[in-house]
């Protein structure tokens, strides 16, 4: 009875892939709540993909299920992953926002023979959890590491490390600390600060008296972003010559109207600019705009989406619509292709995507608006992540 | 003479306290709900195991709120501590029996309960709120510090739950995982039935309504209060633990003020001082939570912000509370 | 010396701002004894009012206040009337689901209305930038809002003590039966107290918006920033409001340049410490 | 006979108002002493050191020739000091066979167990029947208290103090605000008290000392001015002074 009731159960699942023509992803990201524009986002960069390349993969029609998973929390997403693999019948779960959720998913995968294809979480250590995860994003040490060298070419030797207590942050700390000490470059003081913090003066204080020549930076985009760097000019650190290093996360383009003055001339390195000058990115702009509605609201979780559907579309292509979660894995191992953030690839051992990763300065538009402006390129970074957790 | 009296007194025991009826309406409910979920939603038992889950934690909560008047908003810390306990010793010493897991979720949200009792006891109202507040605060913040434990933000992976009693995997269906949070909120119900019943429960419940009367009676609400704090906690730990088993990963989201604050919710929603009103409470929130956040996963924070408001106007000492007042009601004017 | 100074400044200006923010709750919950988790929304909705006005209209920063305060509480009459009559007097824990529930609802508006993206409001030439004070800089807009402090502690003091509707207030509030019979109309005082609590947030929303940025889930962000000023300053006391948030804000200040990695124990052992030698918060009232 | 209860110069000042000056009193099994005094005479004072609510500067409280001074109130309770509170402090949610119940349970040392409930625990509910049946409250045992009427559920509290088997009870004005028709079953239960028990009444109603005390105590400004039987309390010119003449009269016409 038992059997028998699994099968029909399983039987029900692969037959979306079989016979029915239209297949289906499930997006799991943070839609409402505190990071509603990073889901938004998702959204954006999914509907700019449909949009651009059409809704049909050969005869497939493509069908997107999102659901919302407000703020980092397992349980819900695994219930709402094993809810989309198991009742609605996806080929394919994409999204995740936050490292735990993704992790969450990553035990279901092989039994419901469906790939992943993560479109943000930054922490390296998910692609190693199951051989169906594919990133399409990038890691924090990808994007902290390139700025080590900046600021040492910059001519800074003494940084002081701030950031946010929470993973990420504490990635952010280890891949600059290892590129700057092997670039020849001492850090001086590592702080780790709450997340939950409001008035950043007492940092800056700690800044000052540290000595350090520059200070590096991580925090989550969002509100916070803003009081740091308010505080930085505020209280005179700009002003006092110590330079401003971090990876793109706090300049992220929807917080810069709000930003505005304060931001200016602030170096990040990111694997993805609004601003990118590019005849893919212009298009994947204008579609993704209207996709969002409001162009200011872009952000970097679109590209990693965008991209995401990229690598799905080459997996169905790759499949022929059968559910076949390694065959659709290994179809896109090495797959290259030139995104609108510039030529990128997946890493054929890792799964995850080696891109550049763009030296970007804040600087201020004819229109008054304010921009990442690229400045330098590193080309072809891989995870350093992964090399350094193992 | 004494005899006829007790034979008199137990005849004449008006009919809520008859010994099982109540119980045994009440597990059978829990019971045919369990099956018409399994046969309802069969591909989404995920979803009914978290329910599940939240449900321990909802009724753990009753107990020191709606039973003892503890006002909190930090109850989470007690779920979270079973979620992590359970999830390290899986994790970290290789303990997968998952019986086993349940207990270490148990002893270590009994010990959540008592360090939280101890604190949360100090004070009253408002006061006693803002305890409950900084203690899920610093257990949040203790376990983003304990990360080579914990995971920190990252959440504890490496959770691998062996088959259960050697026999039932934990399976994609989540069906394994069901039946045991079935079976664990099946008897943890019938032992709180039996609790609050309890001359314990009964010296509770007086607590709640003056606890200077019951030091007149020689009692110590504190030492009551703290009994039923670790009581509490082992019932939020075996949620936490659940939560471990079936979910794999434990994030720091099991620990957090939100779900503290929204296990309140449910249970002012479906009504304090009642197991029923927390079962109901957890039930329709997360129910109505997850059909409106599919429906437009966007803008349905709306919807449950209404669905809030609605309540309280119509259902004023809950959904269950309000329909069993309506019941006593109707049955009175018979 | 010079660090001690520095730090005291800091504290000084962010529990100034803690303070123009959170007053209002006090107000609400002090004296009209309603645990209203919507303050942070009130005051969340005069920020977006005084951005919209002074970003997108261009209005004066002085202009788009006084419409944040009026705006903000225009909008809460009707919610007032509706909703929050209903809950004055019952149980705390139904006070709490309902404003749990209009927080989550104007969250889900402000979402659809402005969007999830953070918003500004731009200050005059005169309060940007940075006054030096000889030992070090401190912006301008942090003197403001110190000042703004101060003068809404007086203000609020003095209406409460000193005017004739301080004394109907506080009529109402030890014995509403009483100050009824009397012929103080309750739920006018009721409905002007409410006002005033709600006009402060969205001052405070404004004042604050350098520090607490606008966005649909400030709202719920801060609350519970908010709601340990206020009860570790006794509900309902003004100077005992003043006094927790300048401990506080020294107590986070000072934590967060010694430690920053331990900020949040530091921050919340304090309040631990604080709430067991005062169960009544700093300035607590015996009843209660 | 050994006294059960005795209080040996018992001191208590506020900010330097003496309220309890130097009191001493001494109670025997099967006491029956009402303690009368003007308001302000710091009855309530009294009756707080004595139970231990309040922490006195000088003096020994002793229970059955045991000092308790250092001993809390819930101590005391323990070892056999009750008392009945003048407003009632009942528990409104709850029926009067609760009550008893977990009174007696407490006593016994049973009312933190988790399992089992009184109603099906026979020696509990005959004990419960028993009590509740002598105060006339069998009919209302499983009321909510909230629904009795208040002659009844000062009755109640009567039946509680007595379900904590005490050595010594302290009633505090069993009879007041109770309706005239109901004072009667008031007076019926004080005479029903078991023999061997100390009771102690604080009462304004001297009609009601009267006929319950054998013995009087009058307290004025903190200090007992009086201490003997009732037939010479209204003779004493102290407390005739004091106290009695203005109010005797006011007592009367209520």
């Amino acid at each position: 009875m038992k059997r028998t009731f699994l099968a029909a159960l399983a039987a029900l699942a692969m037959s979306g892939a079989a016979y029915a023509d239209t297949i289906k992803i499930g997006v799991v990201g943070p839609f409402s709540g505190p990071f509603a524009l990073q889901g938004k986002n998702f959204k954006a960069g999914i509907d700019a993909y449909m949009a651009v390349n059409g809704s049909k993969v050969g005869d497939d029609d493509i069908e997107i299920i999102y659901r919302d998973v407000p703020q980092a929390d397992p349980a819900q997403s695994k219930a709402l992953a094993q809810e989309l693999v198991v009742k609605e019948g996806v080929q394919y779960l994409a999204g995740f926002y936050f490292t735990p959720d993704a992790m969450a998913v990553t035990p279901l995968l092989e039994q419901a023979n469906v790939p992943l294809v993560i479109m943000n979480a930054a922490t390296s250590a998910i692609v190693t959890k199951s051989p169906l995860v594919v990133r399409t994003s990038f890691t924090t040490w990808q994007t902290s590491t390139p700025i080590a060298k900046v600021a040492k070419d910059a001519g800074v030797s003494k940084v002081i490390s701030v950031v946010s207590d929470y993973g990420p942050g504490v990635d952010a700390e280890n891949a600059f600390k290892a590129g700057f000490e092997a670039a020849g470059g001492q850090v001086v003081e590592a702080i780790r600060m709450p997340l939950a913090t409001n008035d950043f003066s007492p940092i800056m204080q700690r800044i000052k008296d540290s000595g350090a020549e520059g200070v590096f930076a991580f925090l989550p985009s969002g509100p916070t972003t803003l009081g740091f760097v308010k505080a930085y000019n505020e209280n005179g650190l700009k002003s006092g010559g110590i330079k401003f290093f971090a990876p793109g996360d706090l300049t992220q383009e929807s917080d810069l109207p709000a930003l505005g003055e304060a931001a200016l001339g602030i170096q990040t390195t990111f694997h993805y600019a609004v601003s990118h000058d590019s005849p893919e990115n212009k298009a994947f702009v204008e579609a993704a705009s209207k996709a969002i509605g409001n162009p200011a609201e872009l952000s970097f979780p679109s590209i990693g989406a965008y991209d995401g559907m990229h690598v799905i579309y080459k997996m169905i292509e790759a499949t022929g619509g059968e559910q076949d979660a390694q065959k659709a894995v290994d179809a896109v191992k090495g797959l290259a292709w030139t995104s609108p953030r510039g030529p990128v690839s997946i890493d054929p051992e890792s799964r995850h995507i080696t891109q550049n990763i763009y030296l970007r300065e804040v600087a201020k538009a004819d229109d008054g608006t304010y921009y990442n402006k690229e400045v330098q390129t590193f080309e072809k970074q891989g995870d350093p992540g992964l090399a350094a957790v193992k | 003479m004494s005899m006829t009296t007790t034979n008199d007194l137990i005849a004449e025991r008006p009919a809520k306290h008859r010994f099982g009826g109540g119980d045994l309406i009440g597990l059978g409910v829990i019971l045919a709900l369990a099956v018409i979920g399994y046969f309802l939603f069969p591909n989404n038992l995920a979803l009914l195991t978290r329910i599940i889950a939240i449900a321990l934690l909802v009724l753990s909560l009753d107990l020191v709120t709606g039973y003892c008047g503890v006002a909190t908003l930090g109850h989470a810390a007690l779920f979270g501590a079973g979620a992590y306990a359970a999830g390290i010793v899986s994790a970290h010493y290789g303990i997968n029996d998952p019986i086993a897991m349940l207990a270490f979720g148990i002893v270590a949200g009994a010990i959540a309960g008592l360090i939280c009792g101890a604190v949360i006891l100090r004070a009253h109202g408002l006061p006693q709120l803002v305890l409950s507040i900084a203690l899920i605060h610093l257990f949040h913040e203790f376990a983003n510090k304990a990360s080579s434990w914990t995971g920190g933000s990252d959440g504890l992976s490496g959770i691998a739950p062996s088959a259960l009693i050697g026999l039932y995997e934990f399976d994609l269906w989540g069906r394994t995982a069901y039946v045991f949070g079935v079976v664990l909120l099946v008897l943890v119900f019938f032992i709180l039935r039996l609790i609050v019943r309890s001359p314990f429960g009964m010296l509770c419940r007086a607590i709640k309504e003056d606890p200077i009367r019951i030091r007149s009676m020689g009692a110590s609400p504190k030492a009551a209060l703290m009994k039923m704090y670790i009581i509490s906690g082992a019932v939020a730990g075996v949620g936490g633990a659940l939560n471990a088993i079936s979910t794999q990963v434990v994030g720091l989201d099991s620990l957090s003020f939100t779900m503290s604050a929204e296990s309140l919710v449910m249970l002012v929603l479906g009504g304090t001082g009642s197991l029923f009103g927390a079962l109901t409470g957890t039930i329709v929130f997360m129910f109505f939570e997850d059909v409106v956040s599919a429906a437009n996963p966007f803008h349905w924070l709306t919807m449950v912000g209404a669905l809030l408001i609605a309540v309280v106007l119509f259902a004023p000492k809950g959904l269950f509370g309000t329909a069993a007042a309506f019941v006593a009601r109707r049955r009175e004017a018979k | 010396m010079q660090t001690v100074l520095s730090i005291a400044i800091d504290a000084l200006a962010y529990g100034m701002v803690l303070f123009v923010i959170s007053i209002g709750l006090s107000v609400t919950m002090g004296l009209m004894r309603v645990v209203n988790l919507a303050h942070g929304a009130f005051a969340m909705i005069g920020g977006y009012i005084a951005s919209y006005a002074a970003r997108d209209l261009g209005l004066a920063y002085g202009f788009a206040i006084v419409l944040a305060v009026f705006g903000t509480i225009l909008i809460a009459i009707p919610i007032e009337r509706l909703l929050y009559r209903r809950i004055y007097g019952a149980p705390e824990l139904t006070q709490v689901l309902m404003t749990i529930g209009i927080t989550f609802c104007i969250i889900g508006i402000a979402n659809y209305v402005f969007g999830p993206t953070l918003k500004t409001v731009p200050l005059p030439p005169q309060l940007q930038g940075s006054v030096d004070l000889g030992f070090r800089a401190i912006a301008t807009h942090r003197l403001f809002a110190i000042l703004c402090g101060l003068a809404v502690a007086l203000a609020l003091w003095y209406a409460i003590e000193k005017t004739a509707f301080g004394v109907k207030l506080r009529a109402s509030v030890d014995n509403a039966a009483m100050a009824a019979a009397l012929g103080v109309r309750t739920e006018i005082v009721y409905a002007v107290s409410f006002a005033v609590a709600v006009g402060l947030a969205a001052f405070g929303g404004v004042v604050g918006a350098e520090l607490l940025p606008v966005e649909p889930y400030y709202a719920l962000r801060y609350m519970v920033t908010f709601l340990v000023v206020v009860s570790v300053g006794g509900a309902g006391s003004i100077p005992g409001a003043l006094l927790a948030c300048l401990l506080l804000g020294g107590i986070d200040t000072t934590g967060r340049y010694l430690m920053p990695e331990f900020g949040e124990f530091f921050f919340y052992l304090a309040v631990i410490a604080i709430i067991c030698v005062f169960p009544r918060g700093l300035a607590g009232r015996a009843k209660g | 006979m050994q006294p059960i209860f005795e209080v040996r110069n018992l001191k208590r000042a506020f900010g330097g108002l003496a309220v309890t000056n130097d009191v001493s009193l001494s109670m025997a099994p099967g006491d029956r002493v009402a303690l009368i005094g003007p308001n302000g005479a710091g009855k309530t004072t009294f009756v707080n050191l004595v139970t231990g609510n309040l922490v006195p500067d000088s003096g020994d409280v002793r229970l059955g020739g045991e000092t308790v001074t250092g001993i809390d109130a819930i101590g005391r309770v323990r070892r056999g000091l009750v008392r009945s509170f003048q407003v009632t402090r009942l528990f409104l949610d709850m029926t009067p066979a609760e009550h008893v119940a977990l009174a007696v349970l407490q006593r016994d040392g049973r009312s933190g167990r988790l399992f089992g409930n009184f109603l099906a625990m026979p020696d509990v509910m005959d004990e419960v029947g028993q009590l509740l049946g002598k105060l006339g409250l069998r009919d209302l045992m499983h009321r909510k208290v909230s629904e009795i009427a208040y002659g009844q559920q000062r009755l109640l509290e009567i039946a509680v103090a007595l379900a904590l088997k005490p050595k010594v009870l302290l009633l505090d004005e069993p009879a007041a605000g109770v309706p005239q028709s109901d004072t009667g079953r008031i007076e019926q239960a004080l005479a029903d008290l078991p023999a061997d028990l100390a009771v102690l009444m604080i009462e304004h109603d001297m009609d009601l000392v009267f006929r319950f005390a054998k013995r009087v105590v009058v307290l004025a400004a903190g200090a007992i001015i009086f201490d003997g039987s009732p037939s010479d309390v209204t003779q004493d010119p102290r407390v005739r002074e004091a106290y009695l003449g203005s109010y005797a009269n006011a007592s009367h016409a209520a």
